[in-house]
């Protein structure tokens, strides 16, 4: 009811147990790749790639993948879309090189998202934020984020059961019925997590929290292998781009 | 209100870790009786009740109310909600207003009734339940007991011919389920068809007319004392048995309670003893 | 209104990463300071961030008949002040971007700058505006949330002008034609989320 | 671990609706014996047990742990929460983090140990709890009663001598409530000695060696069945009396059960019937 598709496969993606800082070497790869190379194979080079790694080895499923790819359209297609058409004395008018300046949008940006989507299907948010230390992210940023990542779900349960509560007694039948209600709705998701941090407060101060709520991470090893494959592959990805 | 008959027909709905959670459900809610859903965590009680109360569209299957289908349309919704309200089990859910009066109002507001007649039904609801002397207090300040009562009477004021309750009596200590249980017997009586879900067998025993065993996706319904005897069904829904036909059954085979039907309760079992052992009077 | 992975030529990614960046260190230096005073307010700023990531769940109605997402940060900026804003913002955002595939990781840094940056400095403005020329709280955070998620969209509108110009009328032609494109989804969304914010506050103060 | 006596004496501490919670409550918790702590909702369970683990301090009384006092200081604190441990009713309340393996290892590390000790003292809590299973699976796809585990887990890696558990088997099925008690039963056998409140009467009676009954600000403590026999104290207490004891003692007065003490489930109930009526063989 309120698991995000993402999430849920990156928790039991066949890449689960590799190592987030791998992962994210290779999915940056892919989406520098894409921006900076040529669209032409560049793009469809880098799609691919995301594509079928995605699918076989890390076994993310078809529908999750396809349906998460999709979101971003609508916003690439009207804005690519809106970059060729050329206003001026005369009016409205298509740009001179308009179908390859609104292809190689397209191109970089489904290839991109593409590439980050490889990283957000296989690598669950809290692999990741640990990993940004050594990005020297202070510690105390990434406890926030990680809080923020486990309370989302709580509020997200809550939103969408106080939702069809509402819904039941009629509190989204009509515009004006269901501003008011999504305005209490709010509210009472909003009252939800301060109360929610206060009580996680008492609950965590039992168990010792003094500075910090500092864990065990869990030991998910770099793999030489992946490091090399991944490097060779995006140098190859890279050349062969370069040069076609 | 008047009671209407509502009834779900080969549902298949909601999806978890790879299997249905509804397969295949059918359940007849009999018009102005006692129906409890009994089932372990996660056996489909609470995906059923949404079902039945239109919060959720069945893969497949459909849901009648008086014979007539549910029909996924905002009108085909509109008119079911009028008749069949769902009480979530976290009131927490259920209160978003500030206060229980307005929380109450909520329903009735909605459907467009003028200020009196709203004013009628939060009264109305809120003397159902008993919990009249709330009114004016802050939803967050109540006991937990009192804001499922509240919770209720949010459901109660759409004046709905069939209730549909999921856990009312979980989390709450003896004496508040016994008021729960009475507001739950008004609410009968102001003819609501009441269905609760609940997996408490003891309960289950004690209250229903009958019952519905939430298993394998499936449902088994049937007079209480068949239906939580039969061991068999018990182990697959991973309920227990309930102690009454336990130790009753055993009493009887000893010869110490009268054929038929066995106690429900422990007052009952105690009335339904001989006075001497051996000599039933 | 996020700007998708892959869009913005590199040099504007790296460009609006650099620009969003001091006011997301400066943020995080707050919070690594609130944190280490106060070390319970790790739980109170995780769940403000997700509260935010939330409330853009909530699904407004719009009198068109489409029906778009709240920002939220406006209210964040009224609750928490823009600089925590601009770090829980831009978490919220990274959190969009690998969990619901909305933005994207070199566009982060545009995207702060716009919804994590500009939008709660422009809400709190508005806030402190409307309050000091003796507007209620309703006005001032109507004011908050509807200008935050305004001034979010003028200001992507303006970013995607500076990366595509038109090739006729330039980046003024190309500001026009961004603003008008989105104009049809974000003006009325604006306005919703001002609404939401009175409503949510009318609520929060009977309590 | 070993088995410490933890002990409350005179406590007054909470304030609610112009009243004292607690008043004068004395409680022993008896070292390396189970004991349930009965009381209906409010009436000062979880307050008892929040001032027995530290979480709060009490206007006035004192609780000792093997008769030292226990000091409200950092110093005093932190000693006392590596022996007490208190596990809240809502899970969510002390689950923060999405990983299970790294939320169970919040307790030990904040204990200063190094990352071998602490990965030792995950997998040992997690087995005790037999949720080993889970450790790879985030927090936020567990069910209800799997989240109760983890949260127990996440305090018994603390290794403390008595745990203290506020409705363990509150909204958990009879299966999931049997899983629950095996946990304990584990936890007891390695050295914890457990506390558990709850208002389910026919639980306690099966399960606790000894109960204190929460009533009007002060403590009820006793062996179950004389405690739980008590009808003038139950009802003071807003509490049910078992339907064991009500259903024992009259066929105890029929002659069909032997004198001293009564059975206190079905199953031992049946087991201690005669065969034949009237003939106890």
């Amino acid at each position: 009811m309120t698991g995000l598709a993402v999430d849920d496969a990156a928790w039991v993606s066949a890449w689960r147990l590799r190592s987030p800082a791998d992962k994210l070497l290779l999915s940056v790869g892919l989406v520098l790749c894409a921006l900076l190379l040529p669209v032409w194979p560049g793009s469809l080079l880098v799609g691919l790639t995301a594509v079928v790694l995605a699918l076989g080895p890390a076994r993310v499923p078809a529908r999750t993948f396809g349906r998460a790819v999709r979101v971003p359209l609508a916003f690439i297609a009207l804005g690519a879309l809106t970059t060729v058409v050329q206003v001026g004395s005369g009016g409205f008018g298509w740009a001179p090189d308009a179908a390859a300046r609104a292809g190689g949008l397209v191109g970089h940006a489904v290839a991109g998202s593409a590439a980050v989507l490889l990283l957000a299907t296989t690598t669950p948010m809290s692999d990741l934020l640990p990993a940004l230390a050594r990005l020297r992210v202070p510690a105390a940023v990434i406890e926030v984020a990680s809080v923020t990542y486990r309370m989302l779900f709580v509020l997200l349960t809550s939103l969408s059961t106080i939702r069809e509560a509402q819904t039941a007694r009629m509190g989204h039948s009509g515009v004006r019925a269901s501003y008011r209600s999504s305005g209490m709705l709010a509210a009472a998701v909003l009252t939800r997590s301060w109360d929610r941090a206060r009580r996680l407060q008492d609950g965590l101060a039992g168990r010792g929290m003094e500075a910090g709520l500092r864990v065990l991470p869990e030991a998910l090893p770099s793999s030489r292998r992946f490091v090399a494959g991944t490097v060779a592959g995006l140098a190859a990805l890279a050349a062969v781009s370069v040069v076609a | 209100m008047s009671h209407l008959p509502l009834a779900a027909e080969s549902l298949v709905a909601g999806y978890e870790r790879g299997a249905r959670v509804l397969d295949g459900a059918t359940l007849t809610v009999p018009a102005g009786r006692r129906l409890a859903l009994l089932g372990a965590n996660g056996s489909g009680k609470t995906t059923l009740l949404r079902c039945l109360s239109g919060a959720l569209e069945p893969t497949r299957g459909r849901v009648t109310l008086d014979g007539a289908e549910l029909r996924h349309t905002r009108a085909g919704l509109r008119a079911h909600r009028q008749e069949v309200q769902l009480v979530l089990q976290d009131p927490d859910d259920q209160l978003f207003s500030a206060s229980v009066a307005q929380d109450v109002s909520f329903g009735p507001m909605n459907l467009g009734l003028t200020e009196d007649e709203v004013r009628a039904r939060v009264a109305e609801a809120l003397d159902l339940l008993a919990v009249t002397h709330l009114a004016g207090r802050p939803t967050h300040q109540l006991s937990y007991g009192e804001r499922k009562r509240v919770a209720i009477a949010g459901a109660v004021a759409m004046r709905p011919c069939v209730l549909l309750l999921d856990e009312p009596t979980a989390g709450l200590d003896p004496t508040a389920v016994g008021e729960a249980l009475a507001a739950l017997h008004r609410l009968q009586q102001a003819d609501s068809t009441v269905v609760m879900s609940t997996h408490d067998v003891d309960l289950a025993l004690r209250w229903a007319d009958e019952v519905a065993v939430v298993v394998d996706g499936g449902v088994v319904q049937g007079a209480p004392d068949v239906v939580l005897g039969d061991d068999a069904l018990l182990a697959r829904a991973r309920l227990d048995r309930p102690w009454a036909l336990t130790v009753g059954a055993r009493l009887q085979t000893l010869g110490l309670l009268p054929d038929g039907a066995l106690p429900r309760d422990a007052d009952a079992l105690v009335a339904a003893l001989p006075d001497r052992p051996g000599v039933r009077t | 209104m996020h700007i998708a992975e892959g869009f913005l030529p590199a040099p504007h990614a790296l460009g609006w990463t650099l620009v969003a960046a001091p006011f997301v260190v400066h943020g995080a230096r707050c919070v690594v300071k609130e944190v280490r005073e106060h070390p319970e307010s790790t739980l109170l700023l995780g769940a403000a961030g997700a509260f935010t990531f939330v409330l853009s769940a909530i699904k407004l109605p719009s009198v068109t008949g489409s029906s778009s997402h709240p920002t939220g940060t406006g209210l964040g900026a009224v609750l928490f002040r823009p600089p925590v804003m601009a770090l829980l913002g831009t978490i919220v955002l990274l959190f969009q971007a690998l969990l619901l595939a909305h933005g994207g990781l070199t566009t982060l840094g545009a995207n702060a700058f716009s919804m994590a940056v500009v939008g709660p400095w422009v809400g709190y403005g508005a806030y402190r505006l409307v309050k000091r020329c003796g507007g209620g709280l309703l006005p001032a955070v109507f004011g908050a949330m509807a200008l935050s998620d305004l001034a979010t969209y003028v200001t992507t509108a303006l970013q995607l002008a500076l990366a595509f110009p038109d090739a006729e009328s330039g980046f003024l032609g190309a500001a026009a034609k961004f603003l008008g494109v989105f104009a049809v989804t974000q003006v009325p969304l604006a306005i919703g989320e001002g609404l939401l914010g009175v409503l949510l506050f009318r609520v929060l103060t009977v309590n």
